[in-house]
């Protein structure tokens, strides 16, 4: 457990120190969402009616933009040899990365998003909901990603292939997250909607971290 | 030693400003005070636009600064980067949080007056998105600035950005002529004289001298600060390695 | 104690090396030797387990160090040709991650700042690493493995970009480890000094001439 | 002359190659589009509402995400020393590096642009006005962006900075990009848009490689 | 022929060396010693015009070589501790770039495939340079200033990683060179054979000492 902290700590220290990475999502996520009114004209019932939808589709590009240097820097720089040959089981180490790149990247966009909906005009049934499903589904995100981000270490297109293989994963999420929303805005029960969610992120919590090490320690060879 | 050395100017400089700061403030206090006086009970109010035009000896002067700022800025950047003068760069990171603020009272005052006028806080039209867009510049300059561990390297890179940045200021002053918007066009700073009554023609033009005055205040105390600062750190950097 | 029979390894489709013994016994030293790209790398990489043979077993106290991936982690430290510094900490924050990654939080800064003072950069410590000399990162390199206690090191050409004093530096480092009962090996092209040292050339062990025409077996 | 296309066929077989940054930009472009009709729901008329807006603000998302790396790379292996000190003026060899981004970014953006409208059920009227647009706005995208990837170079919060430092710059782009396809749209004339887009590349043109190239070598320093 | 008077250099904020003097005729070559963080890389910079001096000039024939940026890069080769190779590309198509950035696009291939023999890596031209070894690499580097012509070789460290044989090449391509009038400035921490070599130490013109207290001046 001390190794766990110990690198999520490093990691949080050095996102917040370089910020390359995870600031610069939280931007991106802002600045996405806020061009709409620029791109789509200020029209407020318009803004309204796609105000969820604008909200997860940020959120899902820029949770992938930050993913594929998930592992990319400690993989140039020799780090990644190090964490591997430290005595704790990979499987934790890249669950603490996992968990570092959610709170750089994940719960600064949850905490963002209620102010990105009021700039939209969203119905204010949905705040909650939309919090709340956001909650559920962004570190499914990160799991998932990471799988893909080890599977691409060293390939070349990395980012492409990234893409590829971790976009059509997201879809159901960013189905699931949108309706759960949109329910809320129309009065009815949300709770199928988060069944659906909370499923996803048992099934990747304990399956991700270790397809992720096994990649990792592939692209050693 | 050499670092002392390079100090040196600016020591000289401050000798000469460090005594006329409290003059400056003084002046600047009367002036605006009288300024304001003027403005808001002395002049007349508009017969067409009521008590709002009072916005007008705050909103006005203050765009003028936002633009007065910005050019001494990228003035000041382009003699650190070609001649190197340690002093330039320090004027400019001086100067960079003033016109910040000024753009910020001519966006808020001109929003506040919009919605009587226009009735809108906001429109989309040239002048306003270009004074928005100052308002960043200002703020990626000072942010530019503090981004390096090195400070000559961020004075630098902050410099070459105050540069490419200046092309903003003519858009700001003629979008109003290059395409036709709701904004008001120039009425003071023209070519061919003032248009504008001369019972405003006063408070404007004192509420505009008060801001300098608060300006060059506001500049000297902030360069001295910084070379200060610039002292301490090649003090402390030259221990850590001796 | 640490020894391995028989070993080969292929990188990338070819055969590096083929039918490769070594031994080691407490305080041991082995210098790698041999041309550019015979293999020495690929060999310690080997050892610490990042890449694993083809053919043939490493043990430890004769039992298969793959038996256990991470006691063997736990008790070697490996210096490759990348140093793992980020540049955007500053020393000691990068020495501090990898010293309680490997040795525990305990008394994680005092060893930090010891291993500093070995390597003669103890005032560089608040230093962003961004800002090294090629030297003065090397060192960096090297202290972390002062930071954390291990049996075995396994150092990669750690000599390169040294200045004298360091190289001296390390080689009574080495020596001190081994007087302790730790082992080590190296793997140069220059001379590094060492009483009963061991030397294994790989380029015998390549299994097709791959190697410079000038130098090769 | 010679030297220029070097620079630009480097560029663009690095690109090939390696694919992380340009092909994941387009990939980026294209699944950010294709992601509304997920999130905000396949009603033509709403898409078809939006779609000039959602299209350039993807463009513009992307191009920024591909721009942090546009001298990253070199950067950090040391080629752009060696670029510095090659015998041809900076400022040529950064045109053709910004010449070579908008090949392998703004162009196949252009290219994937009517298809992506298809979907999005445009208007056919805007058609050929989104694509001229594009083609006007996304070089000086290109060129705007390589002013602040240069600057940010070595910085500490390279990605935020970044953001912050060229998106208020590309904002009229994309207010001006929109109101062309807008006015195509509604059938109004698009001369003054395309005017004044023009003018922005006319500006940047000699400008921006300028300024990045002394952007470049201060961060040698 | 190529020299520079009471030269200073600051970098970030500090002063790295002040009052330095070189001189190279044609033939010439220096060698720069001096502990890590002395200031050797920063000497090859300024020569190369990466970093300007606080104080000082630079001429070359008199002339001083900020008159000219673009002549001098023309006539001179920089191999710094980066390598500029990208791992994506073959060792080929990574120096046919330098090379015809550098001398043209002119039977560029052919000096290539020349430069490529003489360090004994010709059997590496269509290797993708991600799976080279670390002399490789290096060598790959050094490839490079023999692919196009320069008068002026400005090397830190070249000799790191390079096994002896190499070494032995570089030595002798160094020697060529000034048989042919060329100049050579190197950094190093080791000997570098060569016949009337000017050794220039950089622990003596630093500032303030800032090197590890063991080799101090
Ligand atoms: C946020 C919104 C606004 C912004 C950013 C803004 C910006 C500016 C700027 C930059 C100037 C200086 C122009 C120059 O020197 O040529 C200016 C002047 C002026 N503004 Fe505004 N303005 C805003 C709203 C308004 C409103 C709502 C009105 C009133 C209808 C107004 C009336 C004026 C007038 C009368 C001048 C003086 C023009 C002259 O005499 O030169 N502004 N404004
Ligand atoms: N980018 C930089 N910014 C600020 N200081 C730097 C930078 N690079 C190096 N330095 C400092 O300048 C001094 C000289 O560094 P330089 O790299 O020239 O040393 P060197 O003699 O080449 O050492 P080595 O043998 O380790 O390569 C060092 O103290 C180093 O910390
Ligand atoms: N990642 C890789 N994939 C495929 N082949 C590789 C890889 N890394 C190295 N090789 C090849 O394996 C061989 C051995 O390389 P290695 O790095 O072990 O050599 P080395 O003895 O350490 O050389 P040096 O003295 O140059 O460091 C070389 O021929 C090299 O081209
Ligand atoms: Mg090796
Ligand atoms: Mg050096």
């Amino acid at each position: 457990m001390g190794r766990f902290f110990c690198v999520l700590r490093r990691d949080l220290h050095l996102a917040l120190r370089q910020g390359m990475d995870s600031f610069m999502v939280v931007m991106f996520f802002v600045i996405a969402v806020v061009l709409f009114p620029f791109g789509v004209g200020p029209e407020p019932n318009t803004l309204a009616r796609i105000a969820a939808g604008v909200i997860w589709v940020a959120a899902l590009l820029s949770s992938m933009l930050s993913l594929e240097r998930l592992f990319l820097g400690d993989y140039e720089d020799g780090s990644l040899e190090l964490l591997v040959l430290s005595p704790a089981t990979l499987e934790t180490l890249v669950l603490a990365k996992i968990a570092a790149h959610w709170l750089t990247t994940g719960l600064p966009l949850i905490v963002a998003a209620p102010f990105l909906a009021i700039l939209l005009n969203m119905d204010g049934e949905g705040f909650v909901t939309l919090v709340a499903a956001l909650a559920l589904g962004t570190p499914t995100l990160s799991l998932l990603g990471a799988v893909g981000a080890a599977l691409v270490l060293g390939s070349r297109r990395g980012g492409v292939l990234l893409s590829l293989l971790i976009l059509p994963l997201f879809i159901p999420i960013l189905i699931f997250g949108v309706s759960a929303v949109d329910a809320a805005v129309g009065g009815y029960p949300v709770k199928p909607q988060f069944m659906i969610l909370g499923g996803f992120l048992a099934l990747a919590l304990p399956l991700c971290p270790w397809a992720a090490a096994a990649g990792l320690r592939q692209s050693l060879e | 030693m050499a670092m002392i050395e390079k100090y040196a100017n600016p020591t000289v400089f401050l000798g000469i400003t460090r005594p006329l700061v409290p003059w400056l403030g003084g002046a600047t206090v009367a002036t605006l005070s009288a300024g304001l006086y003027l403005a808001l009970f002395a002049s007349p109010a508009d017969y067409q636009q009521g008590e709002s035009v009072r916005i007008m000896y705050v909103h006005v002067p203050a765009a003028w600064m936002a633009m007065m700022c910005y050019t001494s800025m990228a003035i000041a950047s382009g003699v650190g980067l070609i001649w190197k003068h340690p002093l330039a760069h320090t004027a400019a990171r001086a100067t960079a949080p003033v016109g910040a603020a000024f753009t910020l009272l001519a966006l808020v005052t001109g929003s506040l007056w919009g919605k009587p006028m226009w009735g809108t806080w906001w429109v989309w039209d040239a002048r306003l998105t270009s004074v928005l867009i100052l308002f960043f510049l200002y703020i990626g300059y000072m942010a530019l600035n503090n981004a390096f561990d090195n400070a000559q390297r961020g004075a630098n890179a902050a410099a070459v950005l105050a540069l490419v940045g200046f092309v903003n200021v003519p858009i700001i002053k003629f979008s109003v002529e290059w395409w036709n918007t709701l904004h008001q066009p120039a009425s003071v700073m023209r070519m061919d004289g003032p248009t504008i009554h001369a019972s405003m023609l006063w408070p404007l033009g004192l509420m505009a001298l008060g801001y300098t005055l608060f300006y060059f205040w506001v500049l000297i105390i902030r360069i001295d600060a910084d070379v200060t600062a610039g002292k301490i750190r090649a003090l402390r950097q030259r221990r850590a390695h001796s | 104690m640490f020894s391995g029979a028989d070993l080969s390894c292929i990188r990338g489709e070819r055969e590096v090396f083929r039918h490769l013994d070594f031994g080691l016994d407490a305080g041991g030293m082995l210098v790698l030797t041999g041309p550019n790209g015979s293999g020495k790398s690929t060999l310690l990489r080997l050892m610490a387990g990042l890449l694993s043979a083809e053919q043939g077993a490493m043990t430890w106290n004769g039992v298969a160090t793959s038996d256990d991936p991470e006691a063997h982690n736990a008790r070697l430290h490996y210096v490759g040709h990348l140093d793992a510094i980020k540049p955007a900490l500053d020393v000691t924050e990068n020495l501090l991650f990898w010293a309680s990654m490997h040795g525990g939080n305990a008394d994680a800064a005092s060893r930090v700042s010891n291993a500093l003072t070995a390597l003669d950069i103890g005032f560089l410590s608040d230093t962003p690493a961004q800002y090294l000399s090629a030297g003065q990162r090397r060192r960096v390199a090297l202290a972390r493995i002062l930071a954390s206690p291990a049996r075995i090191w396994l150092l990669d050409e750690p000599t390169t970009v040294l200045d004298k004093h360091a190289m001296a530096t390390l080689e009574q480092i080495i020596a001190d480890h081994r007087a302790a009962g730790g082992m080590v090996v190296v793997s140069t092209h220059t001379a590094i000094a060492g009483d009963g040292q061991a030397v294994l050339d790989l380029a015998p062990f390549a299994a097709h001439a791959q190697m410079p025409t000038g130098e090769a077996a």
